[in-house]
Order: C-alpha cells, then sequence, then structure tokens
C-alpha cells in the first residue's frame, strides 16, 4: 500500500462535507464559523496535495495565502460575534434574522 | 510503509476530530476536535514533504486561530442548549443528504481530473523547503504577498473598531 | 524498520536525559534560592536531599487523582497530558552536541534534525498554551479559568515578542534549522571572540524576557499568583495531573534555556580536543554548561526580582518589547543589506 | 536670442497669475504696472531675435521646450519664423502700448487687477498660438485666446448686454472651434503628426487635393469664427460691450487676425486646394462688401469700427485666398497699427464724452482734444487707403493681386473697388460727424483732452499708421523678402509687374480719393443729412442677420431643447426610471419572501447550488 494523491483528495473532500454537514446543522455561530475553517483546511490539504504530485510549488503558496486569509477572517468574524454577543447575549445565529424579508 | 501508517492513523485521527467537532454539543469541544484535524492535517503535510506549510498550519491554525476560537468560547459563555434546538424536521437527512452530494461530487471532480493512480508518488525532487516556497513568494507572488499584508493590517484595524467602539461606550469615550 | 528502531532509541533517550535533567534542575532550583534567602532547603533525602524530587513525583504518584464535580473530564485530564507532551516534543529539535561519527555515518546529537527547527519549537510552544487555557476552563472553577485567561494571553503576546526576536537571528544564520545555526557560530571573530549570536544582543535579550513569560516564571508567574487566584490554572489539580504540570513547567525552562543557547551562546560550540570519545563529549559538555548558566540565571531572577503588575505585564510585551523588535529587525536588515550588497552610496 | 524666447510666453503668464491671486493686495499701480512690464518685457525679449530676421543673420528654428504629448508629435515648441516674428512684435507691441492705455483708461474700477491679469493672460494666449509648432498646441492658444476673450469681452458682467455679448462670441466661436478641430483630426488622421514641420514638408506628397480641400475648408471655418467672417462675424460687433482697449486689443489688433495668421501658417496646405482658395477669397469679399454696406449707417462710434473691422479682415481673407499670404500679413500688420490707433481714438472720444457712443451727439471735438484729433486723422486716412499712409500700400497690393489672379478674380477685384470707396466714405462719415462741425453734445458734458498714458500710446500709434506701409512699397519689397522662409513652397502670385501695380494703385487711389470727397461732402454741413431710406434702415439695422439667426437656427434650438426638457425628460426618462424603480420593488417583494433570515438556510442554498454546479461541470466536461 501506497499513500497516493487519491487518498489525500478523498480524505479532503470528507473532511469538506463534513465541513459542510456542520454549517448546516449547527446553529451556534463559532461551531459554524470553525466549520468554515475546516472546509478551508480541507481545500488547503488538497492544494498541497495536487502541488506535491504536479511538482509545482504554486500550491503550497496558494495554501499559505489561504492560511493569511482564513486568519484575517478569523479575526474579523470573531469581532463580529463577540460584537453580537455583546447586543443580544446570544450566539445563536437563528435569531440574527432581522433581515428577514 | 512509514507513510502508510503515519497516514491511516492520523487521517483516522482528522476524521473523527472532524465529525466531534460538528457533533458535541459543547463548543469547546468542538474546538477541541478542529485543533486535532488541524494538527493531524499538519501531519499530513509533512508526509507531503511540505514543512513549511506544516510548520505554519500548527503556529497560524492550532496557534492564532484556534486559540482565538476557545477564547472567545470562553468569553461569551457556552450555551450548551443552543447546540442543536429545535429544527426544520428533515433538516438532519437534508444536511446528511448535501454532504453526501459534495462528497461525491468531489470525489467524482477528482477521479474526473484526477486519474493519478501512479505508484510513483509525488516528484522526488520537490520539497516544501523553506528555500522554495519563499523564492516563490517573494518572486512571482510579491505583490500578492504584499497585498495580504494590506488585508492583515486592515483586519486588525475592523477588529480593534469592532471590539472598542460599540454603541454603549461611545459617550463614554466622548466623554473622556 | 531501522527507522523505527533508531527513533525508538532516539526518543527514549531523550526522555531519560529530560527526567534526569528535570530531577537535577528541581533540586538545583531549590537549593539555590534557599542559599540565596539564607536558608538550608532540601537535606533529608540523598546527599544534599539530592533525591527530594524523586520523593515528591513518587508521593504525587501514589496520591489520589481527584476531580472536581463541575469539571469537565475529559479536558480536564487531557490538559496535563498536552502540556507534558509539548514539552517533551519541544525537546526532540535541540542538538545538546555535535553530530557524533560512528563508521563513517554521522548521527545528530538532535533527535530530529529539522529543517524547519526554530518553527517547530514556536509551533510546540503555541500548542503548549492549549494545555494551560483547558485546564484552566476545564476545571469549571473561577480562579483556574481567571489564570489560565492570563496565563495564555500572557503567552500569545510574548510569543509574538519571541517570534520577532527570532528573526534577526535566522536572518543572520539564513536557516531555521537548528544544527545549522549552531554550525554557523563556529570560529571567532579576529580569532579571539566566538562567533556567537549574543552580539545580536537585543535579540538575545528579548529573547531571554519572552522566555521567562512562556515559561511562567517570575516575574512573569501571573498565571499562578498565589495572592491573587490561589494557585492559578492548576488550582484544581492534584496528585500526578498536577506533577505533570510541574515536570512540563521545569522541562520548559530547561528548554528555553537550551534554545537560547544553541540559538545565542553558540550551541555546543567550544573548544575540542583529545582522544575520540573526548571529542564526543566535550561539545555536550560546553552545550550543558551554557544551559546550566542560564537555567542559573533564571533561578537567581526568581529568587531576586518581584511579580510584575497583569497590566504592566501585557502593556510591556505589547508596547514595549514587540516594538523594539521591530526596530532591531529593521535595523539588523540594513546591515544585513550592507554586508551583501555593499552600502547605497558605494 | 531664441534661447529667452519661451519668457514671450512664460512672463505674461506670471503676470497673469500673480495679478490673478494677489492683485487686490498689490494695489491699482503695482498690479498695473506689472502687468504692463512682463508685456513690455516680452517685447523687449522678442525684439533681438525678430531683428536678427532683419539683418539677414537669424534663421527658422523649432526651440523645443518639454516633451507635451509625445504619441501625436506634439511636443511644447516653438516655431520661431519670420511669420511668428511678425505675429509677437505686433502683438506685445501694440498689446504694450494698449497696456499703458488701459492705465489710464481703466483706472478707478473696482476690477482693475483683474481687468490685468485677463490682458495678461490675452498676450500669453496669443503668444502660444502665434509661436507654436505643432497644431496641437496652437489649438490651446486657439482656445486660451477664446477664453480670454470671452472674459474680457464681458468684463463688466454686471451690464446684462456685455454678459450676453461675451456668451455670443464664445458661442460663435465654438462653432469655428468645431471646425478647426474637425480639421485637426483630419490632419491627425492623414499624417499621424501634429508637427508643422513633417506636415508641411510631406502634404505635397500625399494629401490629394479632396482631403486637402477639406482640411482647409474646415480650418477656414475655424478661422471665420477667430476672424469674424461670413456667416459667423456676428459676435464681433456685439463684442464693443467690452472695454475700449479691448475691443482695441482684440478686435482690431490681434484676436481677430488669428484666423488669417493660421491660414498664413498652413498655407502650403491652401495651396494644395484652389478650390478653397477661392472659396476663401468669395467668402473675404462678401465679408467686406456686407461690412462696409452696415458700417456706412452705424452711430454708434465703436460700432461704426466694428464693422469697418469686418470689412478690412475680409480684404485680408480675400488676399490669403487668392494666395497673396504676403499681402494678407501685411495688411493684418497695418491694419493692427491703424485700427488700434483708431479704437483707442475711439475710446479716448468717449472717454471725454463721459460714455457717450453715438456720433450724432458729438461734433466739433477738434479744438478740445487735438492730439486724439491728430492721431485718429492719421487712422482715418490709413483705413481709407490715401497715400503715403499705411493702409494704401497694404489694401493696394491686396487688390493688386487679386487683379493679377485674373478670370473671375476681376468681378472680386471690383467688389473690393467699390467696398473701399465705401470705406472712405464711412470714415470720412464718422470723422467728420465726430470731431468737425458744430458741437452737437448736452450743455452737461465737458469735453477733455485725455491723460498722457493713453495719448502716448496714440501718437506711437499714429506714428506707425504713418510708416509702417513703407516697409513694403512696390518699389521695395522688403517686407516680403523677409517674410519669405515662412511660405517656402509657396508660389509667387505671377503677372505683376510694376506698371499694373502703379496703375492699379492710382485707380485705387482715385477710389478713395472719391470715397473721401464723397464723405466729406455729405457730412461737412451744420445740419446732419437725413439718413433715411429703405437702404439706410436695412443697413441700421446691419440687414436684421442676427434676427434671421434667431429664427432660422436660435429658435428651432430651443423648440427642440424645450421639447426636450417637457417632454422627453418627465415622460420617456423619468419614466423609464419610475417604471424600473416600481418592477424593482415589486419583484423586490416577491423574492423577499425568499429571505427568511436563517443564515443556514442561505448555506443550504449555497451546498446545493454548488453540488449542482460541480455535477453540470463534470456533465459539461464529459466527467460521466
Amino acid at each position: 500500500m501506497i499513500v497516493t494523491t487519491t487518498w489525500f483528495l478523498l480524505l479532503a473532500a470528507a473532511l469538506f462535507s463534513i465541513g459542510v454537514a456542520g454549517v448546516l446543522i449547527r446553529r451556534n455561530a463559532l461551531v459554524m464559523f470553525m466549520s468554515i475553517e475546516l472546509m478551508l483546511n480541507a481545500v488547503n490539504l488538497t492544494f498541497v496535495a495536487v502541488s506535491r504530485e504536479l511538482g509545482l510549488i504554486e500550491g503550497q503558496v496558494a495554501a499559505l495565502f489561504v492560511m493569511v486569509v482564513a486568519a484575517t477572517e478569523v479575526t474579523v468574524g470573531l469581532a463580529i460575534v463577540v460584537a453580537v454577543f455583546r447586543t443580544r447575549a446570544s450566539a445563536n445565529v437563528d435569531e440574527l434574522a432581522e433581515m428577514k424579508g | 510503509m512509514a507513510e502508510t501508517i503515519v497516514f491511516i492513523i492520523f487521517a483516522a485521527v482528522a476524521l473523527v476530530g472532524a465529525v466531534w467537532m460538528v457533533m458535541a454539543p459543547n463548543p469547546v469541544h468542538s474546538a477541541i476536535g478542529l485543533l486535532a484535524v488541524m494538527f493531524s492535517i499538519a501531519v499530513h503535510y509533512v508526509i507531503l514533504d511540505a514543512h513549511l506549510i506544516a510548520a505554519v498550519q500548527v503556529i497560524i491554525y492550532a496557534g492564532a486561530v484556534m486559540t482565538l476560537f476557545v477564547f472567545v468560547i470562553m468569553l461569551i459563555g457556552v450555551d450548551t442548549a443552543d447546540a442543536y434546538g429545535p429544527q426544520v424536521p428533515i433538516q438532519r437527512a437534508m444536511t446528511a443528504a448535501v454532504a453526501a452530494g459534495f462528497f461525491a461530487a468531489i470525489a467524482l471532480a477528482g477521479r474526473v481530473v484526477w486519474i493519478t493512480g501512479s505508484a510513483a508518488f509525488g516528484r522526488p525532487n520537490l520539497s516544501g523547503t523553506v528555500e522554495a516556497v519563499a523564492d516563490e513568494l517573494f518572486g512571482t507572488w510579491m505583490v500578492v504577498f504584499l497585498s495580504t499584508i494590506m488585508l492583515l493590517t486592515i483586519a486588525a484595524m475592523g477588529t480593534i473598531a469592532l471590539a472598542y467602539f460599540h454603541e454603549d461606550s461611545t459617550e463614554d469615550e466622548a466623554s473622556a | 524498520m531501522s527507522f523505527f528502531i533508531e527513533a525508538g532509541i532516539r526518543v527514549v533517550f531523550a526522555f531519560v536525559f529530560l527526567m534526569v535533567t528535570v530531577l537535577l534542575l528541581v533540586w538545583v532550583e531549590r537549593k539555590f534560592i534557599s542559599d540565596l534567602q539564607n536558608r538550608i532547603g532540601p537535606d533529608r533525602a540523598g546527599p544534599f536531599g539530592i533525591l527530594q524530587t524523586l520523593a515528591d513525583g513518587v508521593k504525587s504518584f501514589f496520591k489520589e487523582g481527584i476531580i472536581p464535580a463541575r469539571a469537565d473530564v475529559v479536558l480536564f485530564i487531557g490538559a496535563p497530558v498536552l502540556a507534558m507532551l509539548t514539552a517533551l516534543l519541544t525537546f526532540l529539535v535541540i542538538p545538546i552536541g555535535a553530530p557524533i561519527e560512528i563508521n563513517g555515518v554521522s548521527y545528530s546529537l538532535a533527535a530530529m534534525d529539522l529543517n524547519i527547527g526554530l518553527l517547530y519549537v514556536l509551533a510546540m510552544s503555541s500548542i503548549g498554551v492549549y494545555a494551560i487555557t483547558l485546564a484552566g476552563w476545564a476545571s469549571g472553577s473561577k480562579y483556574p479559568l481567571i489564570g489560565s485567561v492570563r496565563a495564555s494571553a500572557q503567552m500569545i503576546s510574548y510569543e509574538a515578542a519571541m517570534g520577532l526576536a527570532l528573526i534577526p537571528v535566522v536572518m543572520f544564520t539564513g536557516s531555521l534549522s537548528l544544527v545549522a545555526i549552531v554550525e554557523a557560530q563556529q570560529g571567532t571573530f579576529g580569532g579571539v571572540i566566538p562567533a556567537w549570536n549574543i552580539v545580536l544582543l537585543p535579540s538575545f535579550v528579548i529573547f531571554l524576557i519572552a522566555g521567562f513569560a512562556e515559561t511562567n516564571r517570575p516575574p512573569f508567574d501571573l498565571a499562578e499568583a498565589e495572592q491573587e487566584i490561589v494557585g492559578g490554572y492548576h488550582t484544581e489539580y492534584s496528585g500526578m495531573k498536577f506533577a505533570l504540570f510541574f515536570l512540563a513547567e521545569y522541562i520548559n525552562v530547561f528548554n528555553i534555556a537550551a534554545i537560547t543557547t544553541v540559538l545565542f551562546l553558540g550551541g555546543w560550540s567550544g573548544p575540542v580536543f583529545g582522544p575520540t570519545v573526548l571529542q564526543w563529549f566535550l561539545p555536550v559538555f560546553w552545550f550543558l554548561a551554557k544551559t546550566w548558566l542560564i537555567i542559573l540565571f533564571f533561578v537567581w531572577v526568581r529568587a531576586s526580582l518581584p511579580r510584575m503588575r497583569y497590566d504592566h505585564l501585557m502593556a510591556f510585551g505589547w508596547k514595549k518589547l514587540i516594538p523594539v523588535s521591530l526596530v532591531w529587525i529593521i535595523l539588523v536588515a540594513v546591515a544585513l543589506g550592507f554586508r551583501e550588497f555593499g552600502a547605497p552610496w558605494a | 536670442m531664441t534661447d529667452l524666447l519661451w519668457l514671450v510666453i512664460a512672463l505674461p503668464l506670471l503676470g497673469a497669475v500673480v495679478n490673478l491671486f494677489f492683485g487686490k493686495r498689490l494695489g491699482e499701480p503695482v498690479a498695473g504696472g506689472l502687468s504692463v512690464g512682463v508685456v513690455v518685457a516680452s517685447w523687449a525679449i522678442a525684439v533681438p531675435a525678430t531683428l536678427s530676421f532683419v539683418t539677414g543673420s537669424g534663421q527658422v528654428e523649432t526651440i523645443y521646450l518639454f516633451s507635451w504629448i509625445p504619441v501625436v508629435g506634439a511636443d511644447a515648441a516653438i516655431l520661431w519664423d519670420p511669420l511668428s516674428a511678425v505675429m509677437t512684435m505686433i502683438v506685445t507691441g501694440v498689446g504694450a502700448l494698449i497696456h499703458i492705455y488701459s492705465l489710464g483708461y481703466m483706472r478707478g474700477d473696482e476690477r482693475y487687477p483683474r481687468f490685468f491679469a485677463f490682458l495678461n493672460l490675452f498676450i500669453a494666449s496669443m503668444m502660444i498660438l502665434v509661436l507654436s509648432a505643432n497644431f496641437a498646441m496652437m489649438f490651446v492658444g486657439w482656445e486660451l485666446v477664446g477664453l480670454s476673450s470671452y472674459l474680457l469681452i464681458s468684463f463688466w458682467f454686471t451690464k446684462p448686454e456685455a454678459a450676453a455679448a461675451g456668451k455670443k462670441a464664445f458661442i460663435v466661436n465654438r462653432i469655428g472651434d468645431w471646425g478647426f478641430l474637425v480639421a485637426l483630426m483630419i490632419i491627425f488622421a492623414t499624417f499621424g503628426t501634429f508637427d508643422f514641420g513633417t506636415i508641411f514638408t510631406t502634404a505635397p506628397g500625399i494629401l490629394t487635393v479632396g482631403a486637402a480641400t477639406a482640411i482647409t475648408l474646415l480650418l477656414f471655418v475655424g478661422a471665420a469664427g477667430k476672424s469674424a467672417q461670413i456667416p459667423l462675424y456676428i459676435w464681433l460687433p456685439d463684442a464693443m460691450e467690452g472695454p475700449t482697449p479691448v475691443s482695441a486689443l482684440i478686435h482690431a489688433a490681434t484676436m481677430v487676425t488669428a484666423g488669417v495668421f493660421m491660414i498664413a501658417r498652413a498655407a502650403v496646405l491652401f495651396e494644395l486646394a484652389p478650390v478653397s482658395g477661392a472659396v476663401i477669397a468669395v467668402v473675404g469679399t462678401l465679408t467686406a462688401l456686407v461690412a462696409a454696406l452696415i458700417a456706412v449707417s452705424q452711430t454708434d462710434i465703436k460700432k461704426v469700427l466694428a464693422y469697418s473691422t469686418i470689412s478690412q479682415l475680409g480684404f485680408m481673407v480675400l488676399a490669403v485666398g487668392v494666395g497673396a499670404y504676403t499681402a494678407g500679413v501685411f495688411h493684418l500688420a497695418t491694419h493692427a497699427f491703424f485700427k488700434a490707433l483708431l479704437f483707442l481714438g475711439a475710446g479716448s472720444v468717449i472717454h471725454a464724452m463721459a460714455g457717450e457712443q453715438d456720433m450724432r451727439k458729438m461734433g466739433g471735438l477738434r479744438k478740445m482734444m487735438p492730439v486724439t484729433f491728430i492721431t485718429m486723422a492719421i487712422g482715418w486716412l490709413a483705413i481709407s487707403g490715401i497715400f503715403p499712409f499705411a493702409g494704401f500700400w497694404s489694401k493696394d497690393e491686396i487688390l493688386a493681386a487679386t487683379f493679377a489672379k485674373g478670370g473671375a478674380f476681376i468681378v472680386l477685384w471690383a467688389v473690393g473697388l467699390f467696398v473701399a470707396l465705401l470705406t472712405a466714405f464711412y470714415m470720412t462719415r464718422m470723422f467728420v460727424m465726430t470731431f468737425l462741425g458744430r458741437p452737437r453734445w448736452d450743455g452737461g458734458t465737458h469735453p477733455h483732452e485725455s491723460p498722457a498714458t493713453m495719448t502716448v500710446p496714440l501718437i506711437v500709434l499714429g506714428f506707425f499708421s504713418v510708416s509702417a506701409g513703407l516697409v513694403n512699397t512696390p518699389a521695395r519689397l522688403a517686407f516680403e523678402h523677409f517674410l519669405e522662409p515662412s511660405f517656402v513652397g509657396v508660389p509667387h502670385i505671377k503677372g505683376l509687374t510694376l506698371g499694373l501695380i502703379v496703375t492699379l494703385a492710382v485707380v485705387s487711389l482715385v477710389v478713395a480719393l472719391a470715397g473721401v470727397t464723397w464723405g466729406w461732402l455729405a457730412y461737412r454741413r451744420d445740419e446732419l443729412p437725413a439718413e433715411d431710406g429703405a437702404f439706410w434702415r436695412r443697413s441700421l439695422e446691419a440687414f436684421a442677420v442676427d434676427d434671421f439667426y434667431g429664427r432660422v437656427i436660435v429658435a428651432p434650438g430651443k423648440r427642440v431643447s424645450t421639447w426636450a426638457a417637457e417632454t422627453m425628460d418627465p415622460r420617456v426618462i423619468d419614466g423609464a426610471a419610475h417604471g424600473v424603480a416600481r418592477g424593482v420593488l415589486r419583484f423586490g417583494s416577491v423574492l423577499g419572501k425568499l429571505q427568511t433570515g436563517q443564515v443556514r438556510g442561505y448555506a443550504g442554498g449555497m451546498a446545493v447550488a454548488g453540488v449542482i454546479l460541480i455535477f453540470v461541470f463534470l456533465a459539461v466536461g464529459g466527467g460521466f
């Protein structure tokens, strides 16, 4: 048994799907956020795996940029969650429905 | 062989951690689950010879991002009652279907676009050494790199703005 | 399979080495402080009380493991393990001596020689934060929570300063591998002064200060400030779990001292002579000697300085250390640019 | 000597800027002095460079200043040749005199520094136009001249007439500018550059007659706007609402000659298009005739001069139309002197009469203002074409050139001769009505001679009005030789023998004397003749051209605008906007129901869409 790129891709696909499921069933804003991070990680894994397969370093660079963007996203997102929590005393996204049409 | 064993162990850890993250009623446990996933992915990066990415993965995701998550969870308290609550009746089923669909779609796409199966896994001349990534990053992607610096700075300012200037405190700040 | 055998030997050796070192370290600290404070210190177990630590360990091992009713069991137990784990893992990349050549094969005296060793150290120390954070949270009690939040905020803040202090070293030596960094410090300036990175004095000072904070040692031991928050994050811990935290902290002290030695004091470098065995042994000796000097400095500081106030601590980290580090990085970059490309006016 | 020529542009510009921003603080004497100083300095700088052409040591050169729009071959550069030298001398020289004159004329005006700022700006613009080495820069100068003339005409903008006159000048000039601009586009499309040197040397080789005709006719549209030719001359009489020095500077000496100058500059192109030349000649003659017919009946002294300017411009255009560029430029120069003199003299009279411009209320001013009287008399004789004053030589040369062209041009010569007769007549009428006879003014006014700042320029101009013609007599064609470097490749007028010239000169002198005598006899009496009858009425209302334009062009335009504003805008455009808004609202209220506010709902939608999209891509890409 030799580890091929396909294995990594399947693992990434599984992690991504779990992330999707997490976003869809959880109602805690923080956990939804974490699920999104999980999806980003899964994508990064494919980047690096494919980078290895193709012998191109660009995949790793892309993964680095994804990390940076994810980090900024988390800082701002968490700041928003905290700000929402300060006014609503809840991190339940179902209660944030002011924009209901 | 060693690689295969390590891969299987950490793939299992990643999957269990991911499922735990989604299912755990307690957000702190969710965070720990995600931490496990991230650490496992870092190990996978090492298998893939992307050492720098592995280290950065641990430092950024495990060290900074997840710490922030844990902090925020501690700050706003853990309300486990929120975890599932009333759901649309078929939501679970729908979620499972969508997730399965995604998995199928990605796997299929991977099979189509990516007909690998080659026993020669990867190319031996490429490794994620710091120098190789740095050459690429500070050469071809210099402008992108600089824009991420801008992005980080702006995000930091935005976060500070969100944290400091909220409605209750504006009057205090004005009078102070 | 030889890969696993070699790895196993290395890990076991590293573990034993660390355990012995920590036993000594705890004893040395107690003795040294009692001397400084004009008292005797431990003197019952063994000659000069040298076995006192072992006795304490045995006692902890047999104590009842109490788990508070409101604790989160999994994390409560997991936290000290994580603390110990990261402390041990950190040590794996530290080269304690020059590579040894047996039968034409060179064996590094670091358990692993990673080309990103320095990043690995940072990564491990950032994981180590979780042990403290989770310990405080899992205890389900307020003082541990406050202590853990303090400790992790402090560690994160000083980790930034520490990372910035490392950058000049990396720029100077051009490698992230600890072995390479030591090898870059061989030789002398003008045949007299050893070519150690301590010439990057501001980095050295910042790294040392950040090291105090990273290990939660006085004067930065806010996490366990007894007068305010009882025992900090390990208030609720007892028995073996407490012992793990205790051990982890001392291993971390050794790690920081060792890394300081590697980065700034030339690691194992020193005069080497004599027969082959002596040539193997002397670098290890030089390395340990320098490391113990740093450790003694840590102990000395603990005995001498009062604890800082928490807001002072954070302000010091963010408003002094980090800006100074940034300026210093720029200065080093400019200096290196001169060395590399010549002065712009030349 | 030519190194400093950029200062000729820069100095007046500097004066304008300084006066514009700090004029109020500098005070009248400093502001005026500065303004006069920069123009005199410009003139002084240009003098040695011009003299070098006279002595024969100078040569045509292009002075590179800085790179401006390299892609269209347009650098900021000065083309220094005899033509631009002559124009520079006229603009800065006459301009300086008019500046000096303005010191006295504008005294006490509350926007005194502003006036001088505009004057300086005008000089700078004119210099850019004149010195430019390519069409692009020339166009910049062209537009700047238009702008500064607009600012100066409507200088007393609180007077509704002045504001309206400014607008009229501006709009009519825009029409001409449109032609100029289109011509420039064709030039660029043809030559790929705006550079004079390249264009004029390559034009004979690559320009077809059709293209040359199109370019030159469009250029002439521009020239007609600036130089007040039919049908765009109507702005010039109204422009007399501006201060009199402005009328003298812009509407006599400099700006209106820009069109003539431009045609002369592009002489090579015009030579390639004989049809254009004929058109231009005919238009010029017609303009001269119509303006002269109007001028004979005007009672406003400045209006007379305005129409006479149009008439003289018609002569110049006739000259360049028949290919007598030298004669055109020569007449331009002499006209600049005597018309500026006449305008300034008229200004002096108006000044003396406390703003009265109606000649029927003047008369007998000879004794009150002797200097003005004598200088005006010189101007009168010069424009009438009496030997040996300047106008005689230049006008005669134009007529001779037209006659020499032969064929149908003989008709134009005859008409020109008739216009010369009319010119002598109405100028005599004006002069006699103003200075001779018995006073007809009210008891309240006390005419007096003007101050020295006003009379000295009159005297200087008077001197040149007498002597300027002598530089180019048939016996001694100094001016023509002088200008030769500017007209390389432009053929001389053929068939002009000395005998023919002298004959023609005698004829036109006789005609001029006849005109003067006619005017003298008609207006010498104490009682003014009753100027009554169909012709006089029509002439007095300028043949109702303005009304005609109003009915034919302005009124339909207004109707279209009104329709656009009152029907098109509220119904169609607003209707469309409102309709879109209503549609969006309705659509939004339907779609709004889909917005549940449930984040997970949105996320679910995205996920489902993602799955579907991937499958679609796979299907399209043949992935199954």
